[in-house]
């Protein structure tokens, strides 16, 4: 047996791998999975999706149109983005 | 002057109810779907938790609806149409292909139940594995001694088929199979003494009068080894089936060598429950069991007054209750019967 | 050990089903009837692992144990589970959901990291997650370059994804969070035990341990469902 | 002891639904273009002898099914991915073929999932848009499992070269089965429509016990804890040889396929365990009774069983 899954390790038992209790660890867990498979679009998404779009935008002609014919829908979203950039805090306003 | 009762189904329910209405002198229709009284007690070789013979009880039975001269039996039968109220009902009857037409105070309904035939469980084998048989099949092969050729044999039994399983079978608890399995293991002993019988159970749940004393007697004298764990596969091996399951009372898979492999088939309403209830205009579950007036006060009473219900067409019974049941379908339905 | 059952999390099992939009539940019709388990391939081969242990510790919010132990690891996604439930649970989803969970609490890095490349080599750059080079020496050997038997076949000598579908992967790629989620992996160290001398595992038992490397926390895993039996071959 | 003429589970009414077009949208597997060639040539050659014209597009990528379930990307990546490949059909008007157990599974799942859940369909959309392309959800996603079973009327003209007097073992694989219990067009513990299509093309079935196991892959199993892995498809391997020896097992997926064929020579180095079992594709079976070319069939890119194969190859007249 690998010495690390041996007793003397194994009795540092995984109550001890952790900071908080059950409950803060849940919390923790659940703020990443929000985060993780929020469909929002928050302002520092926004700006996170930039350097992807100027890649995209960098390949070539036709890239850039694709891009040039999103750009009408793409304006709402951006004011919406910041609206709820400026009105931080509220998850539930935001419909997460 | 007193009017007819009808009562709907010989098994041992509608047998309880005839019997007790021609006792108080009230005129009976007995009408039995096939050709022959008895139900599904017919297909048992004992009852529980004494071990007694099933099918001498039953005769004696029979011969008590047979004898007597206030019942009326029609067998290959069926309701077509009722009208009319409580009563005064009007009831026609297909006897044998011919129509009769009968006016009757009540009816008491005691349709049984029947036993899930589990192809869909593919993964038990059933009608598709040798030697996977259900827990009817197996006590008609106790009765004619088939059982016999299973000696130094591993058998197993496997609850729940069917039954609290809301994919391919019913969400309710069949109720009886964890006493009736232990039966079986029992009988299995009490015939073949060098066969292994094994007990794979989620919960036991001996809900009645000397049930649970039973099964423990199967384990402690009969030496029925029970193991915590839904089957979940039959593989055929070489000449034998291969039984996996989980042990989960430990938590480790197990596999076991089987030479049969009985199935506790679920109890589910008669395929044709719906149609009778619509017929006689009274309410069912999802299932198709009967509804009874009200569940604790009401036990026997329809959704419709003057007709009444017994035995395992309201959910899964055992014989005493269903016996219960029909001689108190009986008694409530003779206020009606002038 | 004791276990107190007043540190488990009351509200993760119920919060967590809208956050995955219905992706997977269910969890909580679970009978404990074993069937899962018996037919697991991954509990034929290693002795501590139970889908249903896990079910049950999830409804029950002891998500510390389940977390932080080896066995979520060893699921196979064979779906063998899912096909035989009788209240159809679909396990495999839960397993994926709970590895990203561990994963957020520094457990099992050590796994991910190994399959990194397939996604930002192959996948990323080729379009196609499974590349023509061959790792394995012997197969080489033995079949010789995978391009000649395509080409004796009369196929083109690689497959060819075209620039602008990669292209696209690639932006779909940083648009949903992937990129950075892969430069989390690619920046974890990992302790290597291959390296450890007797003292550094003297070290290893007495230090505090896991420890933090680069941005993440990573941590050892638990056999938190028992102790594998049958020796060497199980640790 | 099968009583496979008393019950057969396959889902007739499932069958029923599948069409049979006149073009079809092949959607490449990863395993199959750049492992096992003989899989991609032969479901082209096949498809096309079956009077239905696979349509190749060379903007398909991997269905990422792999590095979503390895953890390895962030799963919000997975639906746009997997959006996009289906677009691909959508805009040629076509259904799709997949011949890989996982990209079926993956392609239809999430498929599923996004048609039901407008707000991920309308965020997915937004991605797509960027790039000028829509998920409208319309096309379906056939198994070419499934697709060979509807064409068994047209195989059964066209069969070539009978398979006389080989013996055929199968392995259906979990996802198109098991994880895709609900779309799959048979039953998920006794499947038979292989063995239904082996019998029209001439051929003997054995069966074994491990038929219905996992091939042991256990998608990253086989990397990150290899030994388990082995553990298991030692286990399938050797129930095939002792009990079944066929002359060919016959597999649903490419990734079973590559962990059965090339696990044969990772036993014998590390464990000293012989096997020699060809372990071949639907769809090469099919190329094999509809008469291709051996170099269509590439078999040689297969690693176990090379003896096998030329011995069983010659019986039907095919010199290897």
């Amino acid at each position: 047996m690998d010495e690390k899954y041996k007793d003397g390790y194994v009795e540092k038992n995984y109550m001890e791998a952790f900071d908080g209790s059950g409950e803060e660890i849940g919390e923790e867990v659940l703020n990443y999975f929000e985060e993780l498979f929020s469909l929002e679009m928050p302002l520092g998404r926004m700006m996170k999706m930039m350097p992807g779009m100027f890649k995209y935008a960098k390949r070539g002609k036709k890239y850039r149109k694709n891009l040039m014919n999103f750009a009408p829908e793409m304006m709402p979203m951006m004011k919406d983005a910041i609206k709820d950039a400026v009105g931080l805090g509220n998850k539930e306003e935001r419909g997460v | 002057m007193s009017k007819k009762a009808l009562v709907i189904g010989g098994g041992i329910a509608g047998i309880n109810a005839a019997v007790e209405l021609a006792n108080n002198d009230k005129l009976v229709i007995l009408v039995e779907k096939n050709g022959e009284l008895g139900g599904n007690v017919n297909d048992m070789a004992a009852t529980f938790p004494e071990l007694d013979e099933a099918q001498p009880l039953l005769d004696e039975q029979k011969s008590k609806v047979e004898d007597n001269e206030n019942i009326d039996i029609k067998f290959n039968s069926e309701v077509i149409s009722v009208s009319g109220k409580a009563g005064d009902f009007k009831v026609e009857i297909n006897e044998d292909g011919n129509t009769v037409a009968e006016e009757v105070g009540a009816i008491i309904v005691a349709t049984g139940f029947n036993y899930m035939e589990p192809n869909d469980y593919s993964e038990y084998g059933y009608s598709r594995l040798d030697n996977v048989v259900t827990s009817q099949e197996y006590e008609r092969m106790v009765m004619n001694g088939d059982i016999k050729k299973y000696s130094n044999s591993n058998v197993v039994f496997v609850h729940c088929v069917g039954s609290r399983d809301r994919v391919k079978g019913y969400r309710y608890c069949s109720k009886i199979c964890c006493t009736y399995s232990a039966k079986h293991a029992l009988l299995l002993k009490q015939e073949v003494p060098s066969a292994n019988a094994f007990v794979f159970y989620i919960d036991i749940r001996a809900l009645g009068k000397g049930y649970e004393e039973f099964i423990r007697d199967a384990i402690e004298d009969y030496g029925v080894r029970y193991i915590r764990g839904r089957v979940s596969k039959v593989i055929n091996k070489e000449d034998t089936l291969l039984v996996k399951a989980e042990n989960s009372l430990i938590g480790n898979p197990v596999e076991l060598n089987a030479d049969l492999v009985v199935l506790a088939s679920a109890m589910e309403p008669q395929k044709d429950s719906k149609e009778l209830a619509e017929i006689l205009g009274i309410e069912t579950d999802d299932y198709g069991f009967y509804k009874e007036a009200q569940s604790n006060m009401e036990p026997v009473k329809s959704s419709k007054e003057g007709i009444f219900l017994a035995g395992s067409c309201t959910a899964p019974l055992e014989i005493r209750e269903s016996v219960a049941m029909g001689k108190a379908a009986a008694s409530e339905s003779l206020s009606f019967l002038g | 050990m004791l276990e107190k059952a007043n540190d488990w999390s009351d509200t993760f099992y119920d919060k967590w089903k809208p956050i995955a939009m219905g992706f997977v539940n269910g969890a909580e019709k679970c009978l404990q009837c074993g069937k899962c388990t018996g037919q697991c391939p991954a509990a034929a081969v290693n002795p501590s692992y139970n889908p249903r242990k896990i079910i049950y510790d999830l409804v029950n919010g002891n998500i510390k144990r389940v977390l932080s132990s080896v066995e979520l690891w060893q699921c196979f996604f064979c779906s063998g589970c899912f096909a035989t439930c009788p209240v159809d649970i679909n396990f495999p989803f839960f397993v994926f959901m709970l590895r990203l969970g561990a994963m957020s609490q520094g457990f099992g890095w050590e796994d991910v990291k190994q399959l990194e490349k397939y996604a930002e080599k192959d996948y990323l750059q080729d379009g196609i997650t499974v590349s023509p080079e061959e790792r394995n020496p012997y197969v080489i050997e033995e079949r010789g370059d995978i391009a000649d038997i395509r080409q004796k076949a009369g196929m083109p000598r690689q497959r060819e994804v075209s620039d602008e579908a990669i292209a696209e992967i690639n932006m779909i790629s940083d648009l949903s969070g992937m990129t950075n989620f892969m430069k989390k992996i690619g920046g974890v160290e990992l302790y290597d035990c291959s390296k450890c001398t007797p003292k550094i595992e003297e070290k290893c038992k007495s230090k505090e341990l896991p420890k933090k490397v680069g941005n993440v926390k990573t941590h050892y895993r638990f056999y938190n469902y028992g102790v594998p039996i049958g020796g060497a071959d199980n640790a | 002891m099968h009583k496979l003429d008393k019950l057969s589970g396959i889902r007739e009414e499932i069958v029923a639904d599948i069409p049979i077009p006149e073009e079809i949208f092949y959607f490449q597997s990863c395993v199959a273009s750049n492992k096992y060639p003989g899989i991609e040539s032969c479901t082209l050659d096949v498809l096309n002898k079956l009077g239905v014209k696979p349509f190749v597009s060379e903007d398909q990528t991997c269905c990422g099914g792999f590095v979503t379930f390895a953890n390895v990307a962030a799963p919000t990546a997975s639906m746009p991915a997997v959006a996009r490949n289906i677009s691909l059909a959508e805009e040629e008007g076509l259904d799709i073929c997949a011949v890989c157990n996982g990209c079926w599974t993956f392609l239809n799942e999430f498929g599923h999932f996004m048609n039901g859940n407008d707000e991920v369909k309308e965020s997915v959309n937004m991605m797509l848009n960027m790039m000028g392309r829509e998920y409208k959800g319309e096309s379906n996603i056939f198994h070419i499992g499934a697709m060979l079973y509807k064409l068994k009327d047209r195989i059964a003209e066209n069969v070539e070269r009978p398979l006389e007097g080989l013996k055929f073992a199968t392995h259906y694989g979990c996802h198109y089965l098991g994880g895709g219990k609900y779309g799959a067009i048979d039953d998920a513990q006794h499947p038979s429509f292989i063995q239904e299509l082996v019998e029209i093309m001439g051929g003997e079935n054995v069966d074994y016990t491990a038929s219905g196991e996992c091939c042991g892959t256990g998608f990253t199993q086989v990397i990150n804890d290899k030994e388990k892995s082995l553990d298991h498809s030692q286990m399938k391997l050797e129930s095939v040889r002792d009990e079944a020896d066929p002359d060919f097992v016959i597999v649903l997926c490419p990734y079973c396929l590559s962990q059965l064929d090339r696990m044969q020579q990772q036993l014998d180095y590390r464990r000293d365990v012989k096997l020699d079992i060809p372990i071949i594709h639907i769809t090469q079976l099919a190329g094999l009774a509809l008469g291709l070319p051996k170099e269509r069939l590439a078999f040689d890119a297969h690693i176990g069983g090379q003896d096998r194969f030329k011995k069983a190859l010659n019986k039907i007249g095919i010199d290897y």
